[in-house]
């Protein structure tokens, strides 16, 4: 048992994790760095300590800062959320060893599946089907990958050892091209991760990123709670999840089947507390292992929210040394969720990130509607971290309700001050194929347009008004003219102070 | 008041009445037009239909944020269209193109040196931010004509980092 | 069928109903003041049309302006939302006659139930037990009252005849002060409903005020929703709201009777579309019919909750003439909601409302978290219309998480510019007795009090700091000080440049 | 800087020491103090303990709002609490009451007359806002000195209806 938690990260997540704790009548302990002192994370918690300066590996990668704050605070338990220190085992050993209970899996399994490769391994080992790569063989060099890459064959993904989220990733599409992008994914890895090492891996083409999120407790029970589909990318980083998987969808068998696959790969390795075992699945529902997440994910509400099982708060009870909450047969599907994550880019500039102060913001809100943010008015958006700001969730009876519902929260939402990729979701929700369900991970990179137009769809009847913008921006521009005039108009009085004061000056003479 | 508004090319003759009516190329509009909350946020009734919009100068461009569909215009007064007609277009095309940063960041590589020779859509810098390396790439042929960086700078937002002539 | 929906409402219904709308598909068209340009209704609707000034007899209860923008905009359907128009009879038959579909119920069923006597009296010879008291006496006049009040027995509650939300409401204790309260509820009735009728009716003692949601369709089908438990009261009006009751609790049987009791109610005076029939329930569980609402209700959300039923979209499916999109075997209970109505106005000035423009707030999100609202920052809070700012609406697996959610909801959320009942709320979650579930209508004003050691309770470990509130006012003072300070010195530079123009003055000459 | 703050009769001795350090009876406190939002909305960390608080002012008394708990707090500095030391108390006890209107509002009655003697919790006046009738009553016994006001005004927010000697 545990009373106090640290919560060793930032953001929404850290936000998230506090609420659930509060929920649980546990106390908090927030930590941040210089960059994040007004953080969300650091107003609501109980308590707040300073890491350090802005940058991640002076402040929130500093593993031992933060376990001297849990000594000097008497924190008993430390949640690690996702990014970060969340899949180092070594961290998760030193907490064990400072006496503090990691709410997350144990060391052994961070590192079984950390290592992408082994992971691949290990588990093709257990049964489970694997993407056809260099998995197991260790860290190559850049020679013995050039060599392997021909066998495997074209087009095929170098993939960060000890990576995630596309970073470190690299398509390559023939064997010309691979030393250059040998080059650019090592570099990339060694700046996100401080390790170079890459493997590669066969392309499954068409193929769909589907997820099952498991939940294991410490007495050898482990659940599914179904899967979740996420598909919708850029550059290999996830826009959009949904709940279930509009491919699989009530296609039951299959579901359990993936399901039941996931809890046997987690039990392989002993697993406890919540993970999420990532699979391809292709067109004709071949499915590939494709890696396991030893933490919380980002995408984690879609699966709370039709399953209406708290997965934050089950991670705690979990790490807390009770038995499950749930039975597999107690695990009800219910509707569809969709998450959008709402970044700090520009989607009319190459998704450039945008940082600054958010000085306007309007939320959705009503029926079937979840934001989990950690900005605010007045907020700072940093370079220093990922341009995640908020993820808008919403809840429907049916698919085609939870689209309709997505619609209206974000043209509801309002945020100004950084640019951000709200009118690209939109413009996905219009998207004839997205809402057929008819899309793969390389949808959004190849046929999806933020041109309405271009994809040749008429889903919606298009609003597209250009005279009501071009109205609009007069109107704008001319206020700003009469302003700037009355300004000046302004400006001639104050000078007639100027006058009337020499006058008097001349006058008192 | 009149003006010339372009979007995507098309212009609009718009003419303000005044605080209650526009006309559109000869034709009149009722309009009900506030800013809200103090912010760049407007609220504007145009013959009983709402629209809720972020509108924004960037560059001299006006952005123009609603239903989901985001709009680039320029707006001239007479004045200014008068000034652009004795000037006649293509001043642009022969400017010096300067790199500025799009974004607060690291630098992480330069690919090209002062002097080189690039192709339009080569990549110019590699800068990271919010832990993205992004690629800035040329809008157009030319030379690299002086490269103000090198790895490992930290650069601030709108910095210029190299030029392309 | 329609396909344009005219919300006749302002505030937080209005946009809970474009919403429901716009997820449908339907287009629709706001109504607003000239307090309300800038409205959320007016903001997210397609369309939106002046009714005149602020009072809202010259706006929102104009029928003739409502029906003329109607027509105007051709809109074929009209939602009257709360309040306002929803209860008048003859607005319901004036837009059947003007061809449009009234989302609500026939004009006969409002006129039945609208008259609360008459009311009383149908229902009694339905065979639902009434609160005994003047019902279907018609409109009596100050002496027939003062007659019959010793013969019901005091003491009794004098009720407006066309009233709802405690308008034209006052209790009675005896004989002696009985003229002078008659007087101030027909005033007060007047005033509100244009109509200074009232009525007496016997004061159920220890009572609890739950009341029973019915959705009914056009063919002939009629379900109930389960109850809210509604008890929560200051003044006869409510201020939080549950589902399900806790003391009704896991006591099936007794809910599925008062439910069903709701349903020979509505089949009674064959009523179609969403009502409630609100019972009064004493200790024993007698109950007897209060009144019926022909329309939907404030509390709504609680039972959308804890159903997942989107009352909104199934009154606008039974108008459009289909059959109820559920059977009764259908509606089931899951967990439980709290509301918490957030009104201008301020506990500690004894509830006095509160106006102003909203400068800043923080709303609570995250999961299990819902808000409906009518204002954002920037938006003027008038003192023209009711006072209720927003509800805050959250779900738990149990009563014990939903009571710990809607604390860590209060704690989060922020309004500034107008003085608001949050801080009221969040003493209501930590009083034992409402913990406990134990309390009836007289709680708030007899046994609860602001003062958390009044109630004696010490449910939560209070962590009641002056201390630290002594630092908190002394630093924010201090910097006032000091920043005061500082402009002192600059308008010194300021007068500086004044001698230094005199100066230069005087040499230029 | 030293303070002497008073929140529910009891004085707290507040030293500003700088930034960073504040005495309260004698105890030193490590503060983390910030403003948030550009709003009277303060992040306030006291020896690691995070405190979210609301702090505005109403008429002289400080209302500071954090986890759900409401206190008003006066705070002097030492020249005027030399000030009042010299005056004495009980100056209030004999002032005029001027009957000011909480809100913006319609006067429905007016239940006393000019000259007529009050006690304390009678009933001043009526007055209707947001569609509910709130009945403002005397904080103290005495006599009305002046009404201003009569059924069916409207009145502003602030401006005095009536006043008890």
């Amino acid at each position: 048992m545990f009373n106090k938690v640290l919560i060793a990260n930032r953001g929404e997540i850290a936000v998230r994790i506090i609420r659930a704790c509060r929920e649980m009548g546990l106390q908090t302990v927030a930590v941040y760095s210089d960059a994040d002192r007004q953080g969300l994370h650091v107003r609501y918690a109980d308590e707040a300590y300073r890491l350090g300066p802005a940058p991640s590996r002076d402040s929130y990668l500093r593993a031992d800062m933060v376990l001297e704050i849990a000594r000097r605070c008497q924190a008993d338990a430390v949640h690690p959320g996702y990014g970060f220190l969340a899949e180092r085992a070594d961290f998760a050993a030193a907490c064990q060893q400072a006496g503090l209970v990691f709410i997350g899996p144990n060391p052994s399994s961070i590192a079984a599946m950390g290592d992408k490769a082994l992971a691949r391994a290990t588990l093709a080992r257990a049964g489970v089907p694997v993407v056809p790569g260099t998995e197991g063989e260790g860290a190559l060099n850049d020679d013995d990958l050039l060599d392997l890459a021909p066998k495997i064959g074209f087009p095929l993904l170098i993939k960060a050892t000890a990576g995630g989220g596309g970073k470190g990733m690299r398509e390559v599409g023939s064997l010309a091209e691979m030393p250059s992008l040998l080059q650019a994914a090592r570099r990339e890895a060694e700046s996100a991760f401080g390790d170079g090492n890459v493997y590669i891996e066969k392309v499954v083409e068409g193929a769909r990123h589907v997820e099952v999120q498991i939940l294991a407790d410490g007495l050898g029970n482990a659940i599914h709670l179904g899967e979740r589909e996420c598909s919708i990318q850029r550059r290999h980083q996830k826009l959009l999840e949904e709940c279930p998987s509009p491919f699989i969808g009530d296609d039951e068998a299959f579901r359990q089947t993936l399901g039941s696959v996931a809890v046997r790969a987690a039990q392989a390795i002993n697993y406890v507390n919540a993970g999420t075992i990532e699979f391809l699945v292709d067109k004709n529902k071949n499915f590939y292992f494709l890696e396991m997440n030893t933490r919380l994910q980002v995408e984690h509400p879609v699966t709370e929210i039709v399953t209406g099982i708290d997965i934050v708060k089950e991670q705690i009870r979990i790490a807390r040394g009770r038995s499950l909450h749930y039975k597999q047969e107690d695990v009800r599907f219910n509707g569809c969720a969709i998450e959008c994550r709402i970044n700090a880019e520009d989607p009319n500039n190459n998704f450039m990130p945008s940082t600054g102060r958010i000085t306007h913001t309007l939320l959705p809100t009503g029926p079937g509607v979840r934001v989990d943010t950690g900005v605010y008015i007045g907020f700072e958006v940093s370079p220093y971290y990922d341009s995640l700001i908020s993820k808008i969730i919403v809840w429907g009876e049916t698919r085609g309700e939870a689209i309709l519902r997505m619609r209206r929260a974000l043209e509801e939402y309002k945020i100004l001050g950084v640019r951000n990729n709200i009118a690209f979701h939109q413009r996905l929700m219009d998207s004839p194929h997205f809402i057929a369900g008819y899309y793969d991970t390389r949808f959004i990179e190849e046929r999806f347009s933020l041109d309405a137009d271009r994809e040749g769809g008429t889903a919606r009847q298009t609003d597209d008004r250009p005279d009501i913008a071009a109205i609009l921006a007069t109107l704008v521009a001319h206020q700003q003219t009469q302003r700037a005039a009355h300004m000046i108009q302004r400006n001639e009085r104050d000078t007639s102070n100027w006058k009337w004061l020499s006058r008097w000056e001349r006058l008192s003479k | 008041m009149r003006y010339l508004t372009t979007i995507a090319g098309k212009g609009y003759q718009v003419e303000i009445v005044d605080e209650r009516h526009v006309i559109v190329d000869g034709v009149s509009y009722q309009v009900d037009f506030e800013a809200v909350s103090d912010q760049p946020v407007y609220t504007l009734l145009v013959d009983g239909k709402s629209y809720d919009a972020h509108v924004y100068q960037d560059e001299n461009v006006w952005q123009v944020l609603f239903h989901g569909g985001t709009y680039s215009a320029t707006v001239e007064d007479e004045r200014e269209k008068r000034l652009r007609g004795s000037l006649g277009g293509g001043i642009a095309e022969n400017q010096e193109y300067y790199l500025k940063a799009p974004m607060p960041g690291l630098v992480v590589s330069v690919p090209v040196s002062e002097g080189q020779a690039v192709q339009k859509g080569d990549v110019l810098l590699i800068l990271e931010s919010m832990k993205m390396q992004n690629e800035l790439k040329s809008p157009r042929a030319g030379q690299v004509a002086r490269v103000r960086v090198k790895p490992g700078d930290r650069v601030e937002h709108k910095e210029t980092m190299l030029s392309v002539t």
